[in-house]
């Protein structure tokens, strides 16, 4: 059996690390911010308070302790010395749902927690956001013929961002994480009232 | 004085139940009056996939059973296929087993520690005990493509052989964890705080523990010298230079002791087996049936079809897993698949000591005594 | 209580004290180990399981790997007028098994981790984003 | 001599059958007699009870206790076998505290009910929970749901529209 | 010429460019005589608060890149550079998040109860001299009115943890009030035995009697001659503060989040700020009793004011950064061995130690 040698995914460009002050602020996202309010018509003010808005959450996103099953061990090392979840401002775990904003569906959604899990995304205060993690939470995976294991998180909670792998590397869950902070740039009552296109 | 009880619930969603598993706890004030401990909500089913799995697709759970630690799991059920089918292993690759086996031991050890600092509000030792954790992960990673859910062992052998620069980066890892268990030990265990906390909690006495059927570093932590490695022993570990640690004290500071001795002999096998390792197949070769279809005798390491039928009969194999017994009772009917899995999980059985365990001490004495259990919900509700 | 006048010097959480320090001021091999993720990334092992690939040219469609699978994730479907299997990533246990049992070594397991997506559909690969030709050396 | 052939000699009629398990003895016990041979086996000096199995064969039941001696170092295996109508045994909890939680994950899994136990209810699966999955017969088509009741309790319904989102 | 707090040194600068006068006359010629007094002191404290406010931000900074300097890691990196803007994108987003008041909870209480917690927690910093003359009010009894006002802060957690109606919250009040209570005593005794050295209790008169120098080298700070009342001190106000190791007011794996647990949005952030300013007045107290205040070799040509708060700065985060660091290294004590630690331990040697300061400066063996 030989080890797989060659390399077939073409990586996404990796993100150039800022280095003049310029490029740093411009990682932050305010210079977009501001020219993207620029260039929209209609509720300039509106927008911008949306963007502001949008900024703040998508840098202080603090998940929710919830951890259920393997993937938790790898919610822990994303939170550790080597890959530091810290870097987006996301160590704060809050054990109490309510000043949580996100919550990473962790583990194997049983039949027994499948209420509770939805009872403590109820806890959690508007807006908020859910990471469906692993194969487990994502459509029951391994276990989806048992029993006692729901086919999918996304049956019981609305999910944004579904995070594949089983579990997956600390990295993809970092991955994962930047896919939201994409999609929570778009948000807001603009983009609702189809301003911010 | 009379007071009112009160009814603690703490659970299943709470930072310090290591996952999901809820206390019900009747309170007198802060005195802890009775504890119940209410599982379940991560149950799987894992027994009944068995048996609609083969032999082979069953391996991949096992691994998901005790998380932290899945080598351990892995090697217990294959070992009680291999008792039931009768298949010898070759040398190297009971080497690389045990090898895997107790590099687990040390990453589960190092979460432990971890996690039970956390419980007592120390963040800093979880930090540290992960980053050696993910240097251990790195060279899994390099045996199998996976860090945590390895699914590496095979009926008759291992998946793969090592890798070329495996060794070196062992020996590398080898090295530098003899320093960082100076650190922890300096960081924790003369700390009069952590040992305020520890010292007296949770007491459990050695005819209590075996009665309760406690295994493993649990166990030994109430001073029986009991280790399947050495009482009982399989694969190289005759082989091989170790003792069984063992403190005597019975409490919870005890327990903790125990795996932070252990994790150093850990680290001492490694450093044997590095040594001594010999070069041979890592597969069975051994002829254990004829191939259904074709006629042809089959080994394990028989490619097409893959299908592995062991005789009918049934198998109870049990190993020293970083959390204690680990035992698979394997039914085979003499088809596909198994007929019965039975899992004896370790922490399901150490857990049953918790509520005697608890009775008059407060809710951070439980989490400390619980903490010192050291339990995997996976492992417990399976 | 007894126990804490005994011990008043607290040496034990000086030499607790001293080991975060060491920390702090970096002395002695205790380097921050940080990979900061979007900018770089950790080095990943060749046998590294990730997303799957199918080699156009080696595969045959026989089905061998949906059997071997131990949950369904794999499905045998047409594509481009031949048989291919489809895997639903969202359901994959990445255990390596379907690689195993291939009989063309057909399979691979690559290095593409970064797999998160908005929708759940959106897991499921089909052949049209899992095959690949091999290279030929030249 | 080994364990097995012990305790068919100081219990011959409540002994049915002695033999080898792999490499650890085997005994098969009448049910009726379970604890009377089991206190025996605990004089014997085996003191650690591993494991308790039940496995479902369709006719039968069969119940196995897996023992180890820390004193002597040896195995040994009891067994009993149960009709497929009324499976019913005796508890060794009085003798084993250990054998409190895994009879009762037997009885929740398998449904092999142990005369004798003092709190025998189900406790991998919540209260209420129709069947026993571990039996051969066991309906996997039903779907069963669960909700939490006013008091915190497990509520078991085959109706998930409290719990699962119109989409 | 001699000046005595911040209004005064207000005034002085604007009489030295030449614009208090003028003014003045402008309020006087509509017969309004003491306006500019008001607005003077209402811009003092407006000053006072901002850099409170901004100091609590950066301390929450501070606290994320301690912790992470200590766990060999970065902290926050993204937002801002080196993460600086992180506290404001935190206070941002509380203020948008939304605001849950539970079904069962005490509606105007639970409301209420964050303020009562915060506006103390900012009152506490009008005695604290931050340097020479800048001090908002030098109350003669400073220090009393610093005890006192933090005292109210256990009213304001047993009321949110009564009116949350959460077992969680109400355990979490109960444990930070029997905290509170039982360590402000060692708290005030430790600080009494400075008071007998200084015989006042005006903080700026504490902070006169450590200048100068002993033999020319050693400060005459009052760690020297007290060290038993340091490490008293010390200890009592990390308990106040309910910092690791004494943190159960939330201690987050026994009671999810403590007296808090219902909070959300921007009550949830003033206790949190609350507890940062708390942090802070702390550090500035032990390091005005203790550590001799904003006293420090004296540099010519750069005015004594801003010198005078560069020390006191740097001792105050020194302080911190102590809090910080213990914080990170020990694990949390049980609420018992906490309380048995107060009232067995700490009361007597508090005590003892009053004694024996009280022998000391009867008999004059110091100044």
């Amino acid at each position: 059996m030989d080890p797989v040698t060659i390399d077939t995914t073409k990586f996404r460009p990796v993100r150039k690390k800022p280095e003049t002050a310029l490029e740093k602020l411009e990682d932050t996202g305010l210079i977009s911010t501001v020219l993207a309010a620029r260039e929209r018509k209609g509720l300039i003010f509106l927008t911008t308070v949306d963007q502001v808005f949008n900024w703040a959450r998508l840098s202080s996103l603090w998940p929710v302790t919830s951890g259920l099953a393997c993937c938790a061990i790898e919610m822990m090392a994303v939170a550790m010395a080597h890959h530091d979840i810290a870097r987006f401002g996301m160590e704060i775990f809050r054990a109490s749902p309510r000043q949580a904003d996100l919550m990473f569906v962790a583990g194997t959604v049983t039949k027994r927690m499948a209420p509770r899990v939805k009872q403590l995304y109820e806890m959690m205060p508007d807006p908020k956001w859910v990471i469906s993690v692993g194969s487990c939470a994502n459509t029951g995976g391994p276990y989806h013929e048992s029993y006692a294991v729901l086919r999918g998180v996304d049956n019981i909670i609305p999910v944004d961002v579904y995070i594949p792998g089983c579990p997956p590397r600390p990295e993809a869950w970092l991955y994962g994480v930047l896919q939201l902070r994409e999609k929570i740039k778009n948000e807001g009552y603009g983009a609702k009232w189809g301003l911010n296109k | 004085m009379e007071t009112e009880e009160l009814l603690i619930n703490m659970g299943p969603v709470h930072p310090s139940t290591h996952g999901v598993l809820r206390f019900k706890l009747r309170m007198d004030g802060e005195i802890i009056k009775e504890c119940t401990v209410v599982m379940g909500y991560l149950h799987r089913g894992t027994e009944k996939l068995a048996e609609m799995k083969t032999y082979l697709q069953f391996i991949p759970y096992t691994d998901r059973l005790d998380y932290i630690s899945a080598m351990p799991n892995n090697y217990a059920y294959v070992k009680a296929v291999e008792e039931l089918a009768g298949i010898e292993v070759p040398l190297r690759a009971e080497y690389i087993r045990v090898l895997t086996v107790e590099l687990n031991r040390i990453v589960n050890h190092l979460v432990f520690m971890g996690s039970l600092l956390l419980d007592l509000g120390a963040s800093t030792a979880i930090m540290y005990g992960f980053r050696e954790r993910e240097k251990a992960l790195q060279l899994y990673e390099m045996l199998c493509g996976a860090r945590m859910t390895f699914s590496y062992f095979r009926i008759g052998g291992v998946r793969d052989d090592l890798p070329d620069d495996f060794m070196s980066k062992l020996n590398e890892f080898i090295k530098d964890m003899e320093k960082r268990i100076e650190d922890y030990k300096g960081l924790i265990n003369g700390n009069e705080i952590f040992m305020m906390r520890m010292k007296g909690i949770g007491v459990i006495s050695a005819e209590e523990a075996i009665n309760y059927g406690m295994t493993g570093p649990s166990l030994r932590g109430s001073g029986v010298n009991y280790d399947i490695r050495k009482i009982e022993p399989y694969s190289i570990y005759p082989d091989l230079d170790f003792k069984a640690c063992v403190r005597p004290e019975c409490d919870s500071y005890a327990r903790y002791m125990v795996r932070i001795d252990e994790m150093e002999e850990s680290l001492h096998i490694l450093r044997q087996i590095a040594d001594t390792i010999p070069k041979s197949e890592v597969v069975a070769t051994q002829k254990y049936g004829i191939a259904p279809l074709t006629g042809m005798p089959y080994t394990a390491q028989t490619y097409f079809p893959r299908i592995f039928i062991p005789p009918a009969g049934e198998a109870y194999s049990r190993i020293e897993a970083p959390k204690g017994e680990l035992g698979f009772y394997v039914v085979s009917d003499g088809t596909t698949k198994p007929y019965r899995v039975k899992i004896r999980s370790p922490s399901f059985c150490n857990l049953t000591a918790i509520p005697k365990m608890v009775v008059g001490l407060k809710i951070p004495d439980l989490i400390a005594a619980f903490g010192t259990i050291d339990v995997v919900l996976g492992d417990v509700d399976r | 209580m007894t126990w804490i006048s005994k011990n008043w010097t607290m040496t034990g959480i000086i030499t607790g004290l001293m080991v975060t320090l060491k920390h702090v001021l970096h002395i002695g091999n205790r380097p921050t180990v940080t990979v900061q993720y979007p900018y770089e990334r950790m080095k990943l092992a060749p046998r590294f399981r990730g997303r799957h690939a199918v080699d156009e040219d080696a595969c045959i469609g026989c089905g061998i790997c949906e059997v071997s699978c131990p949950n369904s994730t794999i499905r045998i479907v047409k594509y481009k007028g031949r048989w291919f299997p489809e895997f639903n990533l969202g359901m994959c246990l990445f255990c390596g098994l379907c690689l195993d049992a291939c009989p063309m070594n057909a399979i691979k397991m690559d290095r593409g981790y970064e797999l998160a997506d908005y929708t759940r559909e959106s897991l499921i690969y089909g052949p049209d984003r899992l095959l690949f030709k091999k290279e030929v050396n030249k | 001599m080994n364990a097995a052939e012990e305790l068919k000699q100081a219990l011959p009629a409540s002994v049915v059958s002695t033999g080898m398990q792999v490499e650890k003895p085997l005994v098969l016990v009448k049910k009726e007699d379970l604890l009377e041979v089991a206190a025996k086996v605990k004089e014997m000096g085996f003191d650690h009870l591993s494991v308790v199995t039940g496995v479902d064969y369709v006719d039968r039941f069969e119940v196995i206790y897996n023992f180890f001696s820390y004193g002597k170092k040896e195995n040994l295996v009891l067994k009993v076998v149960l009709d497929h109508e009324a499976p019913e045994v005796g508890s060794l909890t009085s003798l084993w505290k250990g054998a409190d939680w895994l009879e009762r994950e037997t009885y929740d899994l398998v449904g092999v009910r142990f005369t004798g136990h003092p709190n025998l209810t189900r406790i991998l699966l919540p209260e209420g929970w129709k069947g026993h999955p571990l039996r051969k017969d066991y309906d996997m088509s039903v779907e069963q749901f669960v909700t939490i009741g006013e008091d915190g309790e497990d509520i078991v319904s085959t109706d998930g529209s409290n719990l699962l989102r119109r989409k | 010429m001699m000046i005595a707090n911040a209004y005064e040194l207000i005034v002085y600068i604007l009489t030295t460019i030449g614009v208090y006068e003028p003014i003045n006359n402008i309020f006087m010629s509509f017969g309004l005589d003491d306006i500019l007094k008001i607005i003077i002191m209402l811009v003092e404290i407006a000053i006072l608060f901002a850099f409170v406010l901004v100091t609590i931000m950066f301390l929450t900074w501070m606290e994320r890149k301690v912790v992470a300097m200590v766990q060999s890691r970065y902290g926050p990196m993204v937002t801002g550079p080196r993460g600086l803007l992180q506290p404001v994108m935190d206070g941002v987003k509380l203020i948008g998040k939304e605001d849950i008041i539970p079904e069962k909870a005490d509606r105007w209480i639970f409301t209420l109860a964050p303020f009562i917690v915060f506006v103390p927690a900012l009152l506490v910093f009008i005695p604290l001299p931050f340097g020479e003359s800048l001090i908002i009010s030098d109350l003669r009894v400073g220090l009393l009115y610093i005890i006192a006002i933090s005292a109210i802060s256990p009213v304001a957690i047993l009321l949110a943890g009564w009116a949350s109606n959460n077992k969680y919250s109400l355990l979490g009040a109960m444990r930070a009030v029997a905290q509170d209570i039982s360590y402000t005593i060692p708290l005030a005794l430790a600080a009494i035995a400075v008071v007998l050295f200084t015989s006042s209790l005006s903080t700026v008169d504490i902070v006169n009697a450590q200048a100068g120098t002993w033999f020319g080298i050693i400060p005459k700070w009052f760690i020297f001659i007290q060290p038993l009342g340091f490490i008293l001190f010390l200890i009592a106000s990390i308990a106040e503060m309910g910092r690791i190791p004494f943190d159960f007011q939330e201690s987050e794996q026994e009671l999810v989040a403590g007296f808090f647990t219902e909070y959300s949005g921007m009550k949830f952030a003033m206790f949190f700020l609350a507890e940062y300013a708390h942090l802070f007045a702390v550090s500035g107290i032990i390091v005005t009793l203790f550590l001799g205040g904003w006293n420090g070799p004296v540099i010519p040509f750069i005015p004594v004011q801003i010198t005078s708060l560069v020390y006191f700065l740097i001792k105050t985060y020194a302080v911190i950064f102590f809090a910080m660091w213990l914080r990170d290294t020990v694990p949390r004590v049980r609420i018992d061995q906490l309380l048995n630690l107060g009232w067995k331990i700490m009361i007597p040697l508090a005590l003892l130690n009053l004694l024996i300061t009280g022998f000391v400066v009867t008999a004059g063996v110091i100044q």
